[in-house]
């Protein structure tokens, strides 16, 4: 029998981590960001952390507790500007990080590319600034584009609304954004969700990612109501 | 307003009268993404009459205004994490299927602020260069590059009096030859094939005034009129 | 007001096909695929038309009716022998139409290219096999992959189950197939759907194609109910 | 079957039969697709207390068997385009979902039949390049290349008797270095960095007549057995 279903945060987690690692990690700001799953990050303590999400944490928790902590050798995200995100601006301006700024778009599509078992792409994003730096730039039909390649992850961890043990998912609104297309490109990807249903609950039309693409789901009661 | 630091008193437009002028020329049933900041004060400002599919890129078609405070939902947020609503209609999707509507071209219009916009129409938006601001790219490159009619509100002048509307952008470019319009607390300027095009200018500033607060050239368009704006 | 909706098969298509357009047709075999705006195009008559769909159609109608009636200079698909293919079999070994078959993950990438902005992508599909004749070979970490290119349409026909007048879509069951990737990739998207519901009617979280990729509905009473 | 027409009557495998066999290696928990032809028939043989999930190209995971007649429903149905169930916890996507679950390695094991299988593994499926099959390769390509575990099922040469396992393909390749395991209507063979290791092999048909039946160069693993079926 298929059942993706682990009893808390340190099982789903346990015997994943190791120094080093590539952690895709949802959420866009707090919507989708699963903050159980990196405490149950921040406690293991594994080192030189390599963490991709569109944001670089704000306030004290989530990536920026990781940060804190000295957990991450580099951030690949898109905006790690925000309001309150003091942490990821503090190391990166005393160098005590690597940051990789990417547009939302080409992070998306990378992410997209390793979980579509495709090699890179190319895309008009970015040409004539500073992220063609280094990089092929190709005319296609009369049009410059820049090859960016293939992001996968170690392990991904996203933040659903709804799981069966078979790791359909549900999410809740714009909470959505960057977890169907991590859950495609990470060796194992791990979801906490507000809750699971029986096999069979959910309408086979609306599921949002397959269950496929899910290795473990761990139910968190958090402040989102269904 | 730095236009107010001139020699003579010129009354500019406030952040909310640029924002009104945008809104003028958002077209009925097209699909606009609002940049964070200024833009974002444009739906207020658009004809009810008109129906406008707004697009978010964290994932939303169809957003609505604000909701009150007892509505709030950190899960119904858009791309500059203010609460906002759903409209009838609207959808929810994921970043992959946003960027396929930005990059692909899907966007009728984006209105977006600048830090400079060339006589080219190359725009720069997203980073100083300075080591001040960590630099934080987002969806600016995805959205200038992909939509079809890219419009810049920005002040004519930095806080210093220094040009924005340039011959050659000096800040990292957000994109190339991508900006359609500019709209200043001075003026409404297009960017076409025969350059910059003033189109209407706030009244008591002469062109070449304007002129004198850019360091690109500027024409002036035959039908070009007076910036009129309501009191708001 | 936006009202994508219109009122027949011919008012949809008036003023868009002509002579050597490029269409995109969806369905897998019969699932999914938009029968009565094939028959409009056929009733139009325009010729040398290029058709990008996963078969190339079975008996006598659909891709196989504009194919006999020698509107088609082209066929791009994956699949074009099926049980009751005759009319593409006869035609291609006559010579009398262009045949490009392409694996079906390259068609319905590069379609999703087109629609989503992007020149082109390296597959690790068809290397060392006729698929990769004439084509860039590039090794991205170790592997070597395929340079395919986008492709882009001038319509779009797909068929759906529900819209409303936003042009939201939802399908039914497997006949979703090419439909949400079609509906991005052409300057103009028709979709002929089983009903029309009001404005509000869709449930946010399960629209499956946003109205946005959507330019013009009809309404058509098929033998598929809701 | 082919093997009827050797000298000694050898008693081959049924379509049934080779069906049945790899049905046995099917694992618990994983995810298969099936492809058209007589891999489909492998479902009706798993052990019924194994839970797998089957996927179809066109759209479906979580696959169920055939439906009564009266519930066949002309958009429920497989690659092959027969009419099929959805099981509880099935789901339905659309093509480019489909092709990434398939080349990005997402699947745990496809089963497909063959013209030929190389000695490398190399596979050749799609087209016989003779010009009476019109060319179609569906999603053959991206499946091989993209399937972490590739099993072939097909008899051991053809009804002219010519060898199907052959030292390199002569038909247009599916993809190179793929194939897993030969399921054929005599053996069952390894594809392994030593090179083809027949595992089992059927009643009364003996190392040598196989290799003479094969025109890849076989070895016989330690550990062989007889490939014993039952009747169905």
């Amino acid at each position: 029998m298929i059942d993706k279903r682990k009893k808390s945060i340190e099982e789903s987690l346990d015997g994943l981590l190791k120094d080093g690692v590539t952690l895709l990690i949802g959420g866009f700001g707090d919507s989708g960001a699963p903050f159980e799953l990196m405490q149950g990050v921040l406690t293991a303590g594994f080192r030189d952390l390599t963490i991709v999400s569109n944001n670089a944490g704000t306030g004290d928790r989530g990536i920026a507790a990781l940060l804190e902590a000295g957990l991450v050798k580099k951030v690949i995200c898109s905006y790690p500007r925000s309001s309150g995100a003091y942490v990821i601006e503090r190391m990166y301006k005393e160098g005590a990080v690597e940051l990789e700024v990417v547009p939302q778009g080409t992070l998306v599509e990378r992410i997209r590319c390793g979980g579509a078992g495709l090699g890179g792409f190319y895309t008009p994003t970015g040409i004539g600034t500073p992220m063609a730096e280094g990089k092929e730039v190709k005319i296609i039909k009369g049009r410059e584009y820049i090859l960016e390649e293939a992001l996968f992850g170690d392990i991904a961890l996203i933040k659903a609304a709804v799981a069966d043990r078979w790791g359909n998912l549900l999410y809740t609104k714009a909470s959505r954004n960057f977890g169907p297309v991590m859950a495609t490109s990470a060796s194992r990807t791990i979801v906490q969700v507000c809750k699971t249903v029986e096999l069979g609950c959910l309408n086979p039309e609306a599921i949002v990612t397959p269950g496929i693409f899910v290795d473990q789901i761990v139910e968190v009661r958090a402040d989102n109501e269904f | 307003m730095s236009s107010n630091k001139k020699k003579r008193e010129i009354k500019g437009l406030t952040r909310n009268q640029i924002a009104w002028r945008a809104a003028q020329d958002v077209t009925d049933g097209s699909y606009v993404n609002l940049g964070i900041g200024m833009p974002t004060l444009i739906a207020d400002y658009v004809n009810p009459e008109k129906e406008i599919i707004y697009h978010s890129e964290n994932g939303l078609l169809g957003m609505g205004p604000a909701p009150s405070s007892q509505n709030e939902d950190p899960d119904l947020i858009n791309a500059g994490k203010l609460y906002v609503t759903l409209k009838a209609g609207g959808a929810y999707f994921d970043t992959s299927t946003s960027f396929c509507m930005m990059r692909g071209g899907h966007l009728t219009s984006v209105f977006m602020g600048a830090f400079q916009v060339s006589e080219s129409g190359y725009l720069a938006n997203w980073s100083t260069d300075d080591g001040i601001l960590i630099p934080s790219v987002g969806g600016s490159m995805d959205l200038a590059i992909g939509t079809k009619d890219v419009r810049i509100l920005m002040n004519h002048v930095t806080n210093e009096g220094k040009a924005r509307i340039v011959r050659e952008c000096t800040y990292p470019l957000t994109a190339k030859s991508v900006v359609s319009r500019i709209y200043t607390d001075l003026a409404i300027i297009d960017v076409t094939e025969r350059g910059l095009m003033v189109c209407e200018i706030v009244d008591g500033l002469d062109f070449d005034e304007l002129q004198g607060l850019t360091d690109a050239t500027l024409s002036l368009a035959n039908n070009w009129s007076i910036l009129k704006i309501p009191e708001i």
